[in-house]
């Protein structure tokens, strides 16, 4: 059978109204189903005829989940389908989570922030050019792992949490989430479920086919934004190739509180360098109680960079990590 | 249902990938329902052999049947086998937890295990304890028949009853294969053991080794549940108690094995006695066993 | 007195169509009954079609056809590139096209055909085809022998070992020439340097895909399409269709970019010709972005060696080149262009060129902006740098000293140029860009942040010789120019057109552009592409304008007495000198033109126009005062147009990451013809050279063969965030003396002018590290900084 | 914020329905004068199921009521050029990567080529044509023609609207914010410095005139 990487392939689309019914008809459609939010992962994976779901949810009619609202706890919630222009351009946002509004404003162009959600765009799929042109790779269910070879092309690919499969998660905004400790609200028909923003995103070797805890049926409903981090130093930088559209190199998010001059707590996140974003623990307890310096920094970046495993195209990466690293904690505003 | 999951491959080209999950399923209900109907349909007789009194002279108590290095054998082989079925399979029905590095691991273990089985066979023990022969069969037959409740008489087995060397036989096959293809994949997935070597063979010779690697892990879903249930089983009992403490009771002995088949010498204590030789030359086993 | 109109912006005739989304392109046009087709495209790099089993296609409601390669009057054969082919020699290579009522029933129908391909050996890499025993791109050879023939080059083992895994393997090359001795040169040079070269090739991507449409009716062809040069398309079209270039309507009022890749259409145009033909319905083939990736043309890539000597004083003794080119399936040409362009920049007093041009298995090569000219400028100016730095030469100096004069000669034949200003463009850009302290700068540190200044010198080939102009003066008294040449967006569908309201001191309001639909009567004119279109089509509309200013002279003379000298035309008038009331109008003369008939109507035409020309007079014949000239000046050599970019760029160490600070051209082009349209196009074309420094790329899984880059954001060329937001430019205007309007063309130096400015400006902020390669992506430059291992070998190219 | 007020109007514009129906009762498959899908017969008879869309919608475009039949797959640019024979949105990609089919829906900047049709019901889709109001030049379209803006043209629909949308926005940027607001459209002719220039002029007549 030919191969054809055109033409959307017809479906049934459903646009409910109401969470509940949004749910019912994930359930009803399981794996055949899909769930559209901003599309824009989505239409790419039909254009190129690899996804073939028989149904398709769109969820632009779902008011519910849209908007940014007060948190009990004086934090912020996020409907998972406010659009990333919303959550950039925010007042609420940006004044108490500037780590997230300037991670929403860096995503790809002012269309897709328009048209693209928060949930979408950390929901999204990889980018992993040998899965997203349709090869049969682990991850698309097959039993290899095609920019793992030593002839593969893999300089975008990950130097951490590889099992198998090497590709990054590519998300810009998750990091920051990480960072801020944030926590999403998954709804299903069996009801409503909070994962910590660090658990949310899952390797390779948990589940080589997903990049988070969503399996067909759950629907990510909300972010929420504790008020752990506000008014917190914080920094964030995505490296990419070309200054619009592109996905990032590497990216790095920090919330860093600090008093009289020394680092109290901190959060530092940096993603494209696994499967999943990374939360460097082990940086974080090092440099607690010291002065968020170069030197301190230069110490972070040489413990994150311990242990990573590099591919035949990716070692700057290595380099580029115990850079930013180093950066987040000594340019952090 | 499908039996072979098959993909384009980046040319195009329909290629195998790997064995159907379903199978998986299909192995599960066959090992359910040979359980249950086995149960059902087949009487359990505890202890109905009558003992020929003349026979247990000169026998000990007790008659060493597994040797420390076979139990152990086996039961290292037992865990690795679950650990490397858990992990296979569990993770295709929605149980996940990072399995990669466990399997493989449990894979070099098993694999470990068997090298010292072979080893362990070929120097130490007589290979023929396992040759089915034409008695094997006919005491094969004749059990088949008694399981359907015909009135035969079902005749003592030797060291292994046949039923438990088609059992082992058939584990040997599958684990073999499952070893082979296993040590393959080793070359596609990154460990330290075996450089990577995606493109050692063509996809679709590549998919028809995981279709073998998948057909035989789910051959051994099969026995395992069978092999679990006779384990289980009250008939059957005093041979799983052997498997842990090594011995068998004389009475056990005499029960169920035929003394010609299966020599013991009064020098077997319990766990020290030595089986002399007493048959030979037709096929039959050389009763010397020093398992 | 009419306004100058030559010098002057204007806004173009064809800009409020485009800016109100009334301009149709191909793929804007619709006819009744029409019908949708999509390409089969082959998934393996090298292969042959076995069997094809269109079965389940056909059986399908709304398939209406399916169009088979050996249908097709073109076949595809060895070098011979046909629309559709059995013998792919790419991934992606359209093997067959089928006609439904719908895209997407057309998609589907696609996917439902079973193709059974024998896989056959294919490379990517030209020095692998080089290996004695390596794989080849076609059966039975890896280069062009000529003529259409296929040739075999191999090089032992021993040019491989010897050459290491760095350095350019040089064995028996295919194409060599030499000037002087080069040998002498190096003996002579106080300062040598060498470097390994490497130069990706990349996707043309214009913005408009390759759409076209094609109906018949009474016989005839129309096919809509999307091409540089309007006239010059229709004979390829009538050959692909196996009809007579009378027999078809070539429709291509705008072209959404081309860049070389559209100069006289394409070849895919033959599968809706050929299926409207067959099915008896107009047929849209919608190409699309990942389609255009693989059929749309790209930039041959290059894999070189470059040896240069200098003597103390900067003079350049000698220049050893060696480039492997990377061909593509059908051939390239950049390679033979890229030793002749290096001469234009240096006049080295020795030279050597040596090369081979490789076959591979990646999409099909065709001109780009300057080819063969960007990639030697960017992979050559470096090195420059590089020596100017060890003689402690100032770089804008170096440049200057070896720049040609007037004087100057080019290329192994050693021909003359028509002009050249160069060191005034230098000057001018130094001056511009304030070289003198901007040089002062480098190495500046601020922060994690080093600043690089660097500038390229890039010259091409801007004009050839005209063909026919065609003018029309109708009774509504406007001067209608009739434009063979295309309209893919330079302006010069209108700015060649100046020179004919320019002879007869015509306003611009006075005058209307006919052009994109060859039923309008277009002359035969240059093919758009070569930068030539500026230079060779104003000397054709000059020649026209003249002639029109002489026929208006002698209609004059006749009607109103006197001879025809007594006459001057101004203002849409002729009239006798010095009594402006003695004369008529230009639509009087039209009416009495048409009274008339004979030579000014179109009756008796010139004998030296090409047939389509006298065809396209024939046609028009009746219709008002007519005049049409073959472009009959003379030639001074060769035409060459030089740009000079200049940069200052920020190199951020912790990351790699290059900012360009300021950015300033200027450019030796003659006569400046339309200011702000020339800077557009300088500064255009400067930014595509950027995005080919700075990124983009083609990547290929080297064991699939197939490519990953079919999508922008993996092709990567430059967004508006990634130039900087105000470039400067300026030109020395100094006009042509070989031509009567003293314009030349534009289009292409500027790309090589603006990679070189990028590559030597990081060069700079790496203190001189010469990198010698492009793309030149953050991963590399970090990777050098920090001292950690080369992510590429310095051979690779589709990186 | 324009955005909000948009999110808002999208609000009002549902009613309390479970799920949004379209006008025209169900079974309606009858093709109005579709080109691209006219439905062959393989895939157009794939009924409606319960709860889906119906085909046969209302589209506001340019301040026009257009009803259409438009496929549940079919993204907007698709109906813009086929259906409703508005080509000025052109398809430069078809992947949300050039900009080429930049349209306003309530003000908004989108990629026509990356939204399904149905999903823009009730919201007010602009585009190229609409611009042009009594033979006046929108002050974007007056910028093109003063500054001579633009090559090839293919890319220029798209930026001219995504100039729209940034005046909306951002009604004096500085050429940095211009082209930040600018930098989902891609011009293969390189030709942003002309761009911007347009961008700046057309925000300096939009401020006159209004």
């Amino acid at each position: 059978m030919a191969v054809m990487r055109d033409m959307i392939p017809p479906f049934e689309l459903y646009q409910p109204t109401e969470v509940e019914d949004a749910v019912r008809l994930m359930r009803q459609h399981g794996d055949r189903g899909w769930v559209l939010a901003g599309g824009l992962d989505t239409f790419d994976w039909f254009k190129d005829r690899i996804k073939r779901p028989e149904a398709v949810i769109d969820l632009a009619a779902v008011d519910a989940i849209r908007g940014i609202s007060a948190g009990e706890d004086g934090g912020l919630r996020i409907g998972a389908m406010t659009s990333l222009t919303d959550v950039a351009e925010s007042a609420d946002v940006m004044d108490r989570y500037p780590l997230l509004a300037e991670a929403a404003g860096l995503v790809a162009t002012p269309q897709i922030r328009n048209q693209g959600t928060l949930g979408g765009n950390i929901a999204q799929d990889t980018r992993c050019w040998y899965y997203r042109s349709g090869w049969p790779c682990y991850r698309a269910g097959g039993n290899v792992c095609y920019a793992a070879t030593s002839r593969a092309m893999n300089r975008e690919h990950c130097i951490m949490g590889a099992s198998r499969c090497v590709a990054v998660n590519p998300s810009d905004t998750a990091p920051a989430l990480v960072a801020l400790d944030a926590e999403m609200v998954v709804a299903s028909t069996s009801g409503e479920r909070t994962y910590p923003a660090a658990d949310f995103f899952i390797g390779p070797d948990i589940d080589i086919e997903r990049m988070t805890v969503l399996k067909p049926g759950d629907l990510l409903t909300r972010i929420d934004l504790p008020a752990a981090w506000p008014n917190a130093r914080w920094y964030f930088e995505k490296i990419r190739d070309r200054k619009s559209w592109d996905f990032s190199l590497m990216s790095v998010a920090s919330s860093m509180r600090v008093e009289a001059g020394m680092i109290q707590d901190v959060r530092i996140v940096v993603n494209s360098v696994a499967p999943y974003p990374v939360r460097l623990g082990a940086v974080e307890s090092a440099i607690r109680g010291r002065a968020p310096s170069e030197e301190t920094g230069q110490m972070a970046g040489e413990i994150a960079v311990e242990g990573a495993r590099t591919l035949r195209h990716n070692d700057y990466k290595v380099a580029l990590m115990r850079n930013l690293v180093k950066r987040s904690i000594r340019d952090a505003a | 249902m499908e039996f072979l999951r098959r993909a384009l491959n980046p040319w195009g080209e329909n290629v195998p990938i790997g064995v159907s999950w379903d199978l998986i399923w299909a192995a599960v209900i066959i090992g359910a329902v040979f359980v249950v109907a086995h149960a059902l349909l087949v009487p359990k007789k505890v202890g109905a052999g009558e003992i020929d009194e003349s026979e247990a002279k000169g026998l000990p108590d007790r008659i060493q049947r597994h040797k420390p290095g076979a139990r152990g054998f086996h039961w290292t082989m037992s865990v690795t086998m679950f650990v490397l079925l858990i992990t296979a399979f569990f993770p295709v029905i929605g149980i996940q937890f990072p399995w990669v590095t466990i399997h493989w691991i449990a894979g070099v273990l098993l694999i470990l295990t068997v090298l010292y089985h072979i080893y362990h066979v070929f120097a130490k023990q007589d290979i023929r304890n396992m040759w089915i022969g034409r008695r094997d069969m006919k005491e094969g037959a004749l059990g088949l028949q008694a399981a359907m409740r015909r009135p035969v008489h079902r005749p003592r087995a030797a060291k292994y009853p046949v039923d438990q060397k088609m059992f082992h036989h058939a584990a040997t096959i599958l684990t073999l294969g499952a070893v082979v293809t296993g040590v393959l994949m080793m070359y596609r997935v990154d460990n330290f053991l075996l450089p990577q070597n995606t493109y050692m063979f063509s996809d679709a010779t590549w998919g028809w080794v995981y279709v073998i690697h998948g057909v035989c892990g789910i051959g051994l879903i099969f026995l395992v549940i069978a092999h679990v249930y006779f384990a289980i089983r009250p008939e059957k009992r005093w041979m799983t108690w052997s498997m842990i403490n090594g011995w068998i009771t004389r009475e056990r002995y005499l029960e169920n094995h035929d003394p010609e088949r299966w020599a013991v010498t009064e020098a077997d204590g319990a766990g020290e006695m030595e089986g002399t030789a007493a048959g030979g030359g037709t096929g039959q086993p050389a009763l010397s066993d020093k398992a | 007195m009419a306004e100058n109109v030559i010098g002057t912006d204007i806004s173009p005739p064809d800009l409020r169509a485009k800016i109100t989304g009334r301009a149709r392109y191909a793929e804007d046009f619709r006819a009744e009954g029409m019908v949708f087709a999509k390409l089969l495209l082959s998934p393996m790099p090298h292969a042959r079609v076995r069997s094809v089993d269109t079965s389940a296609a056909e059986a399908m409601e709304g398939v209406l056809g399916i169009l088979r390669a050996d249908e097709l009057p073109v076949q595809s054969e060895g070098l011979r590139e046909g629309a559709l082919t059995d013998e792919p020699k790419y991934e992606g290579e359209p093997i067959l096209a089928v006609a439904a009522v719908d895209e997407t029933t057309a998609a589907a129908a696609v996917e439902a055909i079973r193709v059974d391909f024998e896989q056959l050996p294919f490379v990517l890499d030209p020095l692998e085809s080089l290996r004695e025993g390596g794989p080849d791109a076609h059966v039975g050879g890896n280069i062009s022998a000529g003529r259409g023939e296929l040739g075999s080059v191999k090089w032992p083992a021993s040019v491989f070992e010897e050459a290491g895994a760095d350095r350019l393997p040089m064995g028996e090359p295919a194409t060599e020439w030499t000037l002087g001795d080069i040998d002498a040169g190096f003996d002579e040079a106080d300062v040598v340097v060498e470097e390994t070269i490497v130069h990706q090739s990349v996707t043309h991507h214009p913005m408009e895909p390759r759409s076209c449409m094609a109906y018949w009716q009474n016989g005839k062809l129309f096919l809509h399409g999307s091409t540089q040069s309007t006239e010059r398309t229709r004979g390829g079209v009538a050959r692909m269709a196996g009809v007579e270039s009378e027999d078809v309507v070539f429709i291509g009022e705008y072209c959404g970019g081309g860049f070389g890749s559209k100069i006289s259409g394409a070849p895919i145009m033959a599968v809706p010709a050929v299926l409207s033909r067959k099915i008896g319905r107009p047929v849209m083939l919608r190409i699309t972005r990942y389609e255009e990736n693989y059929i749309g043309r790209a930039r041959a890539g290059f894999q070189g060696w470059a040896k240069m000597g200098f003597r103390a004083d900067g003079r350049m003794t000698a220049l050893d080149l060696y480039l492997v080119q990377d061909s593509g399936p059908f051939g390239a040409s950049d390679l033979f262009t890229a030793g002749t362009v290096a001469t234009a920049s240096y006049q080295p007093e020795n030279m050597r060129f040596r090369g081979a041009a490789i076959l591979t298995n990646t999409p099909p090569r065709s001109a780009q902006r300057a080819p063969g000219g960007a990639q030697i400028v960017a992979m050559l100016e470096p090195l420059v740098d590089k020596a100017a730095r060890e003689l402690d030469v100032d770089r804008l100096e170096i440049r200057k000293i070896n720049a040609p004069g007037h004087d100057g000669w080019l290329g192994p034949q050693q021909g003359q140029f028509t002009s050249a200003y160069v060191r005034e463009a230098l000057d001018l850009g130094g001056e511009l860009f304030n070289w003198e302290e901007k040089r002062q700068l480098s190495g500046q540190r601020n922060g994690t942040k080093v600043t690089g200044v660097g500038m390229g010198l890039s010259p091409f080939t801007a004009g050839s010789a005209g063909r026919d102009g065609l003018l029309v003066i109708r009774p509504d008294g406007k001067l209608h120019v009739h434009q063979g040449i295309g309209n893919l967006g330079t302006h010069s569908i209108a700015d060649t057109a100046r020179p004919a309201a320019d002879v007869l001191d015509l306003s611009w309001d006075q005058v209307e552009i006919v052009w994109g639909d060859t039923s309008k009567h277009l002359p035969f004119s240059t093919v758009q592409a070569g930068s030539q279109t500026t230079h060779a089509h104003t000397r054709a509309n000059h020649a026209a304008g003249t002639a029109m200013l002489g026929l208006l002279q002698e209609l004059a003379a006749r009607e109103l007495g006197g001879s025809p000298a007594d006459y001057r035309v101004a203002d849409g008038r002729v009239f006798r000198a010095g009594n402006r009331a003695a004369g008529m109008d230009f639509a009087e003369a039209a009416r009495r033109a048409i009274a008339i008939g004979g030579k000014f109507s179109g009756g008796v035409v010139p004998e030296d126009l090409n047939d389509a020309t006298k065809a396209a007079v024939a046609g028009l014949a009746g219709e008002g005062l007519i005049a049409a000239a073959r472009d009959n000046y003379s030639r001074g050599g060769s035409v060459y147009t030089w740009v000079a970019t200049f940069a200052q760029v920020e190199l951020d160490v912790e990351t790699g990451e290059v900012e360009i600070i300021d950015l300033a051209s200027t450019t030796d082009c003659g006569t400046v013809m339309h200011p702000r349209s020339l800077a557009a196009q300088t500064n255009g074309g400067v930014f595509q050279g950027i995005g080919m420094a700075k990124g983009q790329r083609w990547v290929f899984d080297p064991k699939w063969g197939i490519p990953f880059t079919k999508r922008f954001y993996t092709a990567r060329p430059p967004g508006i965030l990634d130039v900087p937001l105000s470039p400067r430019f300026a030109a020395v205007n100094e006009p042509d003396p070989h031509t009567p309007v003293g314009a030349k063309g534009i289009g292409e130096p500027p790309v090589g002018a603006g990679e070189a400015a990028y590559v030597c400006a990081v060069a700079d902020a790496m203190g001189g590290l010469c990198l010698c390669r492009t793309p030149l992506t953050a991963d590399m430059i970090l990777a050098e900084l920090e001292g950690r291992p080369r992510p590429y070998g310095l051979l690779e190219t589709h990186v | 914020m324009l955005q909000t007020e948009a999110i808002q109007a999208r609000r009002g514009g549902f009613t309390r329905r479970k799920f949004i129906k379209g006008v025209v009762a169900a079974g309606a498959t009858a093709s109005v004068s579709g080109y691209l899908f006219r439905g062959s017969g393989v895939f157009a008879p794939m009924l409606t199921a319960q709860g889906a869309v119906e085909r046969l919608i209302t589209l506001n475009v340019n301040g026009q009521q257009r009803r259409v039949d438009v496929p549940k797959y079919e993204t907007l640019a698709m109906t813009l050029r086929y259906q409703l024979g508005l080509t000025g949105t052109k398809l430069g990609c078809d992947r949300a990567e050039c900009g080429a089919c930049t349209v306003l829906l309530d003000g908004v900047t989108h990629y026509g080529c990356s939204i399904l049709t149905h999903s823009v019901r009730g919201r007010a889709v602009a585009t190229i044509e609409g611009l042009e109001q009594d033979g006046q030049l929108h002050p974007v379209q007056q910028a093109v023609m003063d500054e001579g803006g633009f090559q090839c043209a293919f890319c220029a629909p798209g930026f001219a609207m995504s100039m729209v949308g940034m005046l909306e926005k951002n009604p004096n940027p500085t050429r940095e914010e211009a082209a930040v607001l600018l930098s989902g459209n891609l011009c293969r002719c390189g030709d942003y410095d002309k761009i911007l220039n347009t961008a700046m002029r057309a925000a300096e007549l939009s401020r006159s005139r209004a």
